[in-house]
């Protein structure tokens, strides 16, 4: 099982003749996971390491039957890019270009949820399913496999966490980072009713941090729908409101989106909230050892 | 990108939102000037990035041109929360006979615009929500379908603003308003107050706007309305070198890699009961150039009295960053005590780089908690 | 039961307050129809007639429990109103308007798909359920209760069938005037879907005519979902390529859209089609007979 | 409403789609001008809104201003499928070196604007649709997502254009196309042949061109483009009175109430064996001044030799109608046979008023068939 990439992943990678897109493909290639094509404007008929480039995405759908994509393009060119990918009928993208605007994100969201693909980012490390697929820039190596089921709003921070957690002997599930900016195609919401589904997933950790209030959300979910035990980790307990830590998304607007509020809100469900990714680590080998 | 009131209302009068006639000035002989040319009574504003500029005095009526000399060198200079007066905004006076509050936000939770009218303007919409919910009309958008007069019609009714020369106003404005958060691809456009005047003409009197930093290479006209010396002086240097960074206002400066690593560096400097001098990120990088230009940024700070180095590498080799830092400390001669925490691809190499170098002043720690815990101690 | 309009129907009128709103918002309450609302901007709390008028669609709905929604404004108007009804949560917007542009249709079309709304029109009769409800401008005493579904491009076409079928001694279910512009909110699929799913309707009539591709697409759905006899009608044959008879969607493009094509089109998949009206009927009283 | 070629072009030009250089002219010594002002070899191409033009004699190179004053002489008046040349458009004639095609069409069926390119251009679409359908790429737009530059993307790689140049161009133009196709409320806009030069440029070298008669209200200035003396006579007069017509050529004028029914009633006409004159909707009124307006427009067609009133009566009374068309036959003195059926809403009443007034030439009868009959017998 696992949840999102796996090997059932047929992956196109659009740019994957530019720097990123080929270094990244490449190493997504030699984890294992099935590359199936690449698309560059211009480029079909080359190939990258005998991954064939086609012109367009319909062409790598037709001609390799490619499921999944994985965007390179730079921000200006990407939202064209997910369009394409949903338009010739792939049902997972995963986007790691970041500074996309805000507001073709808003158009990009409300036209792709209208046609039933599944969308992971802006602005995301992309999906690992450990030992099945690893579509994005995530470093698999610290990652084993097990039954964590991790989904992250920040890309390094779920390494440190996902680090900590191998150290314990505990290893992953499916690592789905969605993304820092402030409208992402899956919400904490998409990969929680996964894992709740997914036979391989026995524990939940969620990492969010300051901005929005998918965490609130994410909360009033796992209250409703999540039997799995859920732990969480938020970042930016002592951002100041009004200016934007790194991620587009993570910004306190006047008093909302506060790391304290979504801890809060977390606990108020019954979910425990580490105060450092250390301590985060050991709640879940705690819960995980019960649990098991 | 946050905009003053004047640029605000710069780009209103662009889709046709009525505003006052004004004059931006940087002396009170601008000043001056400016109130000759309008005339009349006349109001002299600071132009801030912050609210509560009136209680600060940074508001203030003017009966003529000595007058507007005199409110404004009483108003440039002032500082309100921290930021310095350098600009202020003189415009005509407006008789007032009501005050309400337009804004459209971009609402995240709901991914689509949000718009909110109320005729209980001049104050804050968070206190008029609370108190007085349903005086608020309250609109979402979807961004595909996109403005439809009936949205303007049912604010303005929610609202219950029933005099009918305000609402064909009103109603055009909330479309106009539409258009301009649209097209200047606006995270917030607020209108507090929009007012009546006694002769029923409707006008914005304040601007709070902000735009997506990410869309601002499609609107050059607006990103050259940033106002690079309003900005702390390490945020503006940081801006010049292309590194992320926020000013906190503690001892410890951090460095790390990836936004919510950062982000979780600065709180458990926190938990280990120090006081983080700023957050910064050092991004997916890790090369000599990009650690000399964070340090630079980060030792700018005068109040900075340790740094703490918190990478994991993923992506980022941490035998790079360590030659980065070594290469920094070279070229910089920092002398404040460094703490580095290295894990992830490439750890146990980087570490030797640094151990070899000694450098004495540089510190490495096995994990996160205990470098934290370093650093606060060095800064102490 | 009857399909669209029944006795459930709380109708509100977008333009209650002008002649032809008036006019027929009466003549349909008169019927039976549980007309709840009218609305025009501006003049919200008048009344016509005992007949609440609104400012806004959400307040009928609020205020008044709206469910359906029979528009009446003048064209330029006629999608705002139409958007105004669906966002305000309408199940059924049924449009009498005629003369909408093409282009505006096309943006509200697939925008009301996407939110499962159903839409009747524009250019269109209405929706009469003999007996329970009658929302339009159908002259409901030419119909009588009965188990005959009707579906329809056009309008006094339509009366002069049922008005044969009647003096037959046959009633209706439904009688469902889908509109005739060259786009509309339902086309034939959506009443079939719903009189095979009726149980009070037996035999169903298709009313089609030149332009588009409507019946063909009638056709295959009836081949492969209803099992209830199927009898049609076809207006254009002697019509002229390239001219618009009367209804903006009535025309044939190049070879496209003639009722020839479509007669054949019905015809192989076992729909009987009538060369006049009076022969249609008298085809659907011989099916009905040997079918009841 | 359909355009003309050099209508279309137009407004392809305003919308950045690049056309040749050309005047309109209306007699010889008008092509001259064109031709003197234009200069070098130029091309003489009948304006008609109908196919076929090329094979009929209507396009005509011309070396000069002699030779396009000549050559304008021979087309104009020329008669092509009925219609008569009385503009021509002079343009410089360009040289071909490859011929393509694009379009978007209005798919009704798909409710989606469709895109089409091939680079089989010059001839008819439906030929290539069906000989090398391969050679055709096609593709729709979601009017919500609205264009995309993939779009374009996918349809000039999908035809088979390879030269980088010839992409670049046609990249933009696809786009170009779809702005001028959803702000003309077009229905249709083909450019065949789109050509390439032997400079490898690229110009749209005709135009066909559909705009949406009910989105004309906000496009005056293509409503302004309507050649109302290019129209048949008959349907021109119906214009004017505001009659919904469409003239046929048969000798049974017709007169029905919606469009739907007058359709039937055409059918039926051809049925019982006779030949419509006419397609005449009364619309929902009845009212005589209806009555006389269509009656003037029907018996203006000099074949008409039999009237066929067929009225069902809903919304509409037929009382009201007998009363419109005794007052009409009062008012206009019509010696044609008239043959009435009314049914529905008050239609005893409305054959009682006629069958009280019984003027010479006006037969009821019981049925729609009947009725037809008997008015085509009158028409023999």
């Amino acid at each position: 099982m696992a949840v999102i990439v796996d090997n059932d992943t047929r992956l196109v990678v659009q740019g994957l003749t530019g720097s990123e897109g080929r270094f990244h493909g490449l190493r997504n290639r030699n984890y294992g996971t099935n590359v199936v094509a690449g698309v560059t404007p211009g480029k079909g008929g080359q190939d990258v390491e005998g991954i064939p480039v086609f012109n367009t995405v319909a062409e790598s759908v037709t001609a390799a039957s490619a499921n999944t994509s994985l965007i390179f393009v730079p921000a200006r060119f990407a939202t064209d890019a997910i369009y394409e990918a949903v338009d010739a009928g792939i049902g997972t993208v995963i986007c790691i270009t970041e500074h996309i605007p805000a507001h073709d994100m808003l158009r990009v969201y409300t036209y792709i949820r209208g046609k039933g693909a599944t969308m992971i980012g802006p602005n995301c490390p992309g999906v690992l399913s450990p030992g099945k697929a690893n579509v994005g820039i995530i470093p698999a190596e610290i990652f084993s496999e097990g039954g964590i089921g991790l989904v992250s709003r920040s890309g390094t921070l779920t390494y440190q966490i996902g680090h900590e957690l191998t150290q314990l002997g505990l290893g992953n599930s499916t690592i789905v980072g969605i993304g820092g900016d402030p409208v992402v195609g899956s919400s904490f919401i998409d990969p929680l009713e996964r894992f709740e589904a997914d036979p391989e997933t026995e524990v939940i950790v969620l990492v969010g941090e300051i901005g929005g209030d998918e965490e609130e959300k994410a909360a009033r979910y796992v209250q409703e729908h999540v039997t799995k035990p859920v732990l969480a980790y938020i970042a930016g307990f002592s951002a100041p409101p009004g200016k934007t830590m790194g991620h587009a998304g993570a910004i306190i607007s006047g008093s909302a989106g506060t790391a304290q509020a979504k801890k809060e809100a977390l606990e108020a469900v019954g979910i425990e909230v580490g105060t450092t990714p250390t301590e985060v680590a050991r709640l879940v080998s705690d819960r995980f050892r019960i649990h098991s | 990108m946050d905009l003053y009131e004047y640029q605000g209302k710069e780009l209103f009068e662009r889709f046709g939102i009525p505003v006052s006639e004004g004059r931006l000035a940087a002396t009170p002989q601008e000043a001056r000037a400016a109130a000759e040319e309008l005339g009349g009574p006349l109001v002299v504003k600071a132009q801030v990035l912050t609210g509560g500029r009136g209680k600060a005095g940074g508001v203030k009526l003017a009966d003529g041109a000595d007058d507007a000399e005199a409110k404004a060198e009483d108003i440039l200079g002032l500082d309100i929360n921290g930021h310095v007066v350098r600009k202020v905004w003189i415009e005509r006076a407006s008789d007032i006979s009501k005050e309400y509050y337009l804004s459209i936000t971009f609402d995240r939770g709901a991914k689509k615009p949000l718009y909110m009218l109320t005729t209980e303007g001049g104050i804050k919409i968070e206190q008029v929500a609370e108190e007085n919910p349903d005086a608020l009309a309250r609109l979402h958008v979807d961004v595909l379908e996109g403005f439809q007069p009936y949205q303007a019609r049912r604010l303005v009714y929610g609202a219950g603003i029933d005099d009918p020369n305000e609402q064909k106003q009103i109603l055009g404005i909330v479309e106009k308003l539409y258009r301009c958060f649209v097209e200047s691809d606006a995270m917030l456009t607020e209108i507090n107050p929009l007012i009546v005047t006694p002769d029923g003409d409707v006008r914005a009197l304040d601007s709070k706007f902000t735009v997506d930093d990410s869309a601002l290479f499609r609107h050059p006209d607006i990103a050259e309305m940033r106002d690079v010396e309003a900005a702390d002086p390490q945020e503006r240097l940081a801006r010049e070198k292309g590194v992320t960074y926020v000013k906190l206002d503690g001892s410890v400066g951090i460095l790390g890699n990836g936004a919510g690593l950062s982000m979780s560096t600065v709180d458990v400097v926190v938990v280990a009961g120090g006081r983080p001098a700023n957050f910064c990120d050092l991004g997916g990088g890790g090369d000599a150039q990009g650690v000399v230009d964070a340090l630079e940024v980060i030792t700018s700070d005068e109040q900075v009295r340790s740094i703490f180095f918190n990478i994991f590498g993923g992506i980022t080799r941490c035998d790079e960053v360590a030659r980065g830092i070594l290469a920094a400390l070279d070229q910089m001669k920092i002398e404040l005590p460094i703490v580095v925490r290295l894990d992830g691809t490439n750890a146990e190499e980087g570490r030797r780089i640094l151990a070899e170098a000694a450098p004495p002043n540089l510190y490495v720690e096995p994990t996160m908690l205990e470098a934290a815990q370093r650093a606060v101690e060095l800064a102490a």
